[in-house]
């Protein structure tokens, strides 16, 4: 089986309009003003700021998505959701045609965060979607994105390894680039190595 | 010159291990050699002139190193393999005429005594596969077993269309009834049979086969078994079984040489003699090298499938076709 | 049936077409070189470990002891140290210490320095029995016996 | 499945079932490095193949925030050494791309000619690599034959026969003289009749057919779910090629075909890359011909800054899809780097697309993924 054409970068955003209304319905809608990049709608063109940064983060977040512009980037299309709509992200992305690219982690320790980034390409187009979740640093859950792409099992154990995030759900959470027996996490910015 | 009977065979004897032991360290040489030239490399160099001592240093070499047994290894079995896997080369090569007065014994049977030595080969390297309680040697041992029961069958019926033509299994007279001129050689024998060279083809695979050779090497691959039935033999353990691949070929390469290529016979009908013979066992052994470095390695299942399918179905047609002719003409 | 036919007399020609390949290198050159008896001309631009360089009119080194090496160097495996004499206007260097255990033979400290002072020698057959002899380079004492860098044939 | 049948065939005459762990490596001469696997097998068919790397893993990623920009560049040629200059591409690409540096034309060409190059002498290491996976020994010989005299080009101009570390932050650390050039008008003239040679030598051989030939099937659907790419995923039908889906430097003027096989067996990742090659010999003789004058290095900051944000960029390398994605806080040293490497991704579809083969085949299809350990390990 061929995989789905390519979406536009004009349908996947309506994909992710829909998905967002639909998840942020419950919520109220004071809560989403003013946490989103782009106000009054979670969804927005814009070529502005970048992601936010070490500090910038620290309440609840709110999932949003945008259209990135500019060739710096590399990406296309970005989304922050929350640790427990990443699946829900995967599959949206899966049924489109996407293929999992990586998955990976960042350490924003000043702001006592983890961020897990999720990448995506189109095999058979230039669009690259980047997912973003961030939990708290202390004992980071998110579940695992294994079930709906087996290719992430591998990406999310180095994520374990090296960060010590936890893939709830995972079937193998074993070391992995590291040796058997490590219990330390080297890409987090407090782990000091032997050298 | 004739030497009272018991002496007469310990001389021969002597001789024939000798020429076996020569030709073994020597078929290394020319192996690597001609492996060398096909790749563009020099090949060995530096022990002797051209190398020419390289397989008296690794002999030395093997000698000086220490026989390890596995611990959990079948002792006796795994001891036993390596002599069982030479003597029946050696036992094989006594039967082979060199020349018109040259050969150890003129055997009646001499035919079905060189398949029935030859077998042995086979179960030796399965005993000391299985003795070594290595997976991967187990693996190869189960593999080389199927791969001879596969090639036993068309080689024999090789053998028994050629015999149809002969009329005898002493090997002498074999040779003796293909003199005078090429084309008398059973390879040419396009009266008996006319696919008498596809014979030759389908009894050069399965000596192939039967010795383990390139690209039939599934009891050893390299790359997929790390060496398989040999993986836990250290020193000259591993340095038998690697002389008895040669003496293996040597043995098939003079039995393809007598049955096909007229012996010792001179292809011009005048000047017969055993120069003839090395030539023709020579130029077999080096095909046997060209065809090792040309190929990749068959899978086994296609293997199986060339012999089951292909070879054992064409044989059989072969010999049917030439009880036919030899009835008809 | 006739696919197995044209699959068998195909296949045979296909490997008669291989055996007449590798027969035909069997009689061409070697293309080896037999190394210990002849070695190969090192390229010019062959990165070596570094040596520093002295000038060839005064025989001092050109060296000024900026440290930009010591900065650019990714491995951290140069240490310089440097001196600024009397009546002299530029500092010179004192020690020059390169631990070509760790050296990944990157260039980067060449292509930065900006008195030319260092240069890539051409060795590449480096051996000993002890790791001591590569821990600690003095390029100082080097280029001041006069050890010009062994240039290698290439060099032209 | 032969597997299937098989086990029909043991059940339905009582045989007692028995199945067996078998380690394939660390040291084993198909993993071409220190990869292990670990394979439940029933005889010679595999149940399950678990991969377990990380033997060489040397932790680049955190090499990468203790370093600044620059000097993280000699690491990017010693991830996969087979296609140093690809990574090297990549990298540099992701700082000029964020930093807007602006590359001469040379250079750019120049990086065209020296990426392709070097893949085709990662494809020879393969070719030959793979048919030594195979049990046939001389193409490996002849394919570094060939590969020696790309490498002694790229030696002539870079310095290094391996790490090359060529590229520089807006440009090329030096240009190539007349010699580079005429060397390698004659080594794509000596190519041509080789890979003919080799076509006939190997890919014609019937042997290597009926091993490869619908052997290791992986279909473009696989390929996604796990995120293989390069020769992988175009063996499998899917035209997707970094070069020409997003392209970079100057590929949108190169007249190029990207090779697909839709078949996703083992032989059509096998044409593929033998494909390349050729097209990489074309894509040499265009930018050859382009080349135009000028400098090779555009105008560069001493300390390269990025601004704060993250950056991701992805190049075809001679394994597939490599990507780096850069976090930057601003300061002089990255705040995270993430290698995104083909071969991780490529073996990671090996525990399913191996699931009931034979050893052999498991192997082919082992050797058809061309794997590079460190790539995996980083």
């Amino acid at each position: 089986m061929i995989s789905p054409s390519a979406p536009s970068l004009d349908e996947l955003t309506a994909a992710f309009a829909q998905w967002l209304a639909f998840v942020a319905a419950p919520a109220t809608v004071s809560e989403t003003k003013g946490t989103a990049p782009d106000p009054g709608a979670g969804v927005g063109a814009t070529s502005g700021p970048a992601a936010p940064v070490a500090g910038a983060a620290g309440e609840p977040a709110v999932p949003w998505c945008r259209v990135v512009e500019g060739k710096a980037k590399g990406y296309h299309f970005e989304a922050q959701v929350l640790p427990g709509q990443v699946v829900e992200v995967g599959r949206l992305l899966f049924d489109r045609g996407f293929a999992i690219d990586a998955v990976t982690g960042v350490d924003w320790m000043a702001a006592g965060q983890m961020e897990l980034v999720y990448d995506f390409f189109h095999p058979s187009s230039a669009l690259h979607v980047v997912v973003r979740c961030r939990v708290p640093r202390e004992g980071a859950e998110v579940p695992t994105l294994s079930e709906v792409f087996p290719g992430a099992n591998w990406h999310e154990r180095e994520t374990h390894d090296f960060f010590g995030i936890v893939f709830t759900g995972h079937p193998d959470l074993s070391p992995f680039l590291l040796p058997e027996d490590a219990d330390y996490h080297p890409l987090r910015k407090d782990f000091a190595g032997a050298a | 010159m004739t030497l009272p009977e018991p002496f007469r065979l310990l001389a021969y004897l002597a001789g024939v291990m000798a020429f076996v032991g020569l030709n073994a360290a020597y078929l290394v040489w020319v192996e690597r050699k001609g492996a060398a030239r096909f790749q563009r490399r020099p090949g060995p160099t530096e022990v002797g002139p051209a190398g020419l001592l390289q397989p008296l240093a690794d002999a030395a070499k093997l000698l000086s190193k220490q026989l390890l047994v596995p611990p959990d290894a079948d002792r006796t079995l795994f001891r036993l393999a390596p002599v069982m896997v030479m003597a029946p080369a050696l036992m094989c090569l006594a039967t082979i005429p060199f020349g018109q007065a040259l050969g150890a014994r003129s055997l009646d049977l001499g035919l079905v005594m060189v398949f029935a030595f030859g077998s042995i080969n086979v179960m030796a390297i399965m005993l000391g596969g299985w003795a070594s309680r290595n997976k991967y040697a187990i693996i190869s041992a189960a593999r080389i077993v199927s791969q001879n029961v596969a090639y036993e069958i068309p080689m024999m019926l090789v053998v028994i269309t050629l015999l149809m033509v002969t009329g005898t299994t002493n090997l002498q007279e074999i040779v003796e009834g293909q003199a005078g001129g090429f084309w008398r050689w059973n390879v040419f024998d396009l009266v008996a049979n006319p696919l008498m060279p596809v014979t030759f083809v389908i009894y050069f695979i399965c000596m192939l086969a039967e010795t383990n050779r390139a690209p039939f090497d599934m009891a050893e691959a390299e790359s997929e078994l790390v060496a398989g039935a040999f993986t836990e033999y250290a020193g000259m353990g591993f340095g038998v079984f690697f002389m008895a691949e040669y003496a293996n070929i040597l043995v098939g390469c003079s039995l393809g040489a007598i049955l096909f290529l007229g012996g010792w016979q001179s292809p011009f009908g005048v000047f017969s003699g055993v120069g003839w013979f090395l030539l023709k066992l020579y130029a077999l052994v080096f095909t046997v090298v060209w065809v090792r470095w040309t190929f990749p390695r068959t899978q086994f299942y296609g293997l199986l499938n060339l012999s089951w399918k292909i070879l054992i179905p064409v044989s059989l047609g072969i010999l049917v076709l030439t009880s036919v002719m030899l009835k008809l003409f | 049936m006739k696919r197995v036919f044209q699959d068998v007399v195909g296949g045979f020609k296909s490997l008669l077409t291989g055996m007449r390949i590798t027969l035909q290198q069997f009689f061409k050159k070697d293309v080896t070189v037999r190394y210990p008896h002849e070695s190969l001309k090192m390229a010019k631009r062959y990165r070596g470990h570094v040596v520093l360089v002295n000038d060839p009119e005064t025989g001092k080194s050109l060296c000024v002891a900026c440290k930009s090496c010591e900065k650019a160097c990714p491995s951290d495996c140069i240490v310089v140290e440097g001196l600024k004499r009397e009546g002299e206007k530029k500092k010179s260097v004192t020690d020059f210490q390169l631990d070509f255990t760790r050296c990944s033979l990157c260039g980067s400290c060449v292509e930065v320095c900006p008195s030319d002072a260092l240069e890539f020698s051409k060795d590449y057959n480096l051996a000993s029995t002890s790791k001591e002899q590569f821990v600690r380079i003095d390029l100082v004492r080097r280029a001041d016996e006069g050890k010009k860098p062994e240039t290698g044939e290439g060099q032209a | 499945m032969l597997l299937e049948k098989v086990q029909t065939a043991d059940a339905a005459a009582g045989a007692p079932h028995e199945t067996f762990v078998l380690n394939l490596g660390p040291q084993h001469p198909a993993t071409h490095g220190v990869l292990r696997v670990k394979l439940t097998m029933d005889g010679e068919f595999i149940l399950r193949a678990e991969p377990v790397p990380g033997y060489i893993h040397r932790m680049h990623e955190k090499m990468g925030e203790n370093r600044n920009w620059s000097q993280f560049l000699p690491n990017t040629s010693r991830i996969d050494y087979l296609s140093a200059m690809t990574y090297t591409h990549a990298f540099v690409l992701l700082v000029e791309r964020a930093a807007g540096l602006e590359v001469p034309p040379r250079a750019e060409y120049l990086r065209v000619i020296t990426s392709e190059l070097n893949r085709i002498s990662s494809h020879l290491v393969w070719f030959g690599a793979f048919l030594l996976d195979l049990g046939g020994f001389t193409p490996l010989l002849y394919a570094f034959d060939d590969r020696e005299k790309i490498l002694d080009l790229l030696e002539s101009v870079t310095g290094s026969r391996l790490t090359y570390c060529y590229y520089r932050f807006g440009g090329l650390c030096n240009d190539v003289d007349e010699a580079f050039l005429s060397g390698t008008r004659d080594f794509v003239a000596y190519m041509r009749p080789r890979l003919d040679m080799y076509r006939q030598l190997v890919t014609d051989n019937i042997i290597l057919r009926k091993r490869l030939e619908g052997i290791g099937k992986v279909d473009g659907e696989m390929c996604r779910r796990y995120g293989a790419t390069g020769p992988v995923i175009r063996g499998a039908g899917v035209p997707n090629d970094v070069r020409r889906v997003e392209p970079y430097s100057i590929y949108p003027e190169l007249d190029f075909r990207v090779p697909v096989y839709p078949e996703g067996d083992c032989m059509a990742r096998y044409l593929v890359r033998m494909d390349e090659m050729e097209q990489s010999l074309r894509m040499v003789e265009q930018a050859i011909a382009k080349l135009p004058e000028g400098p090779v290095l555009g105008k560069v900051p001493r300390m390269i800054k990025l601004p704060a944000g993250d950056y991701y960029c992805a190049v075809e390398a001679a394994r597939g899809r490599f990507a780096i994605r850069a976090v930057s806080d601003g300061k002089e040293i990255p705040y995270r780097l993430k290698l995104r490497t083909p071969s991780f991704c490529n073996l990671s579809l090996f525990e399913e697309a191996s699931r009931g083969m034979m050893l052999p085949d498991a192997l082919a299809l082992m050797g058809s993924l061309d794997l590079v350990i460190p790539d995996i390990d980083r």
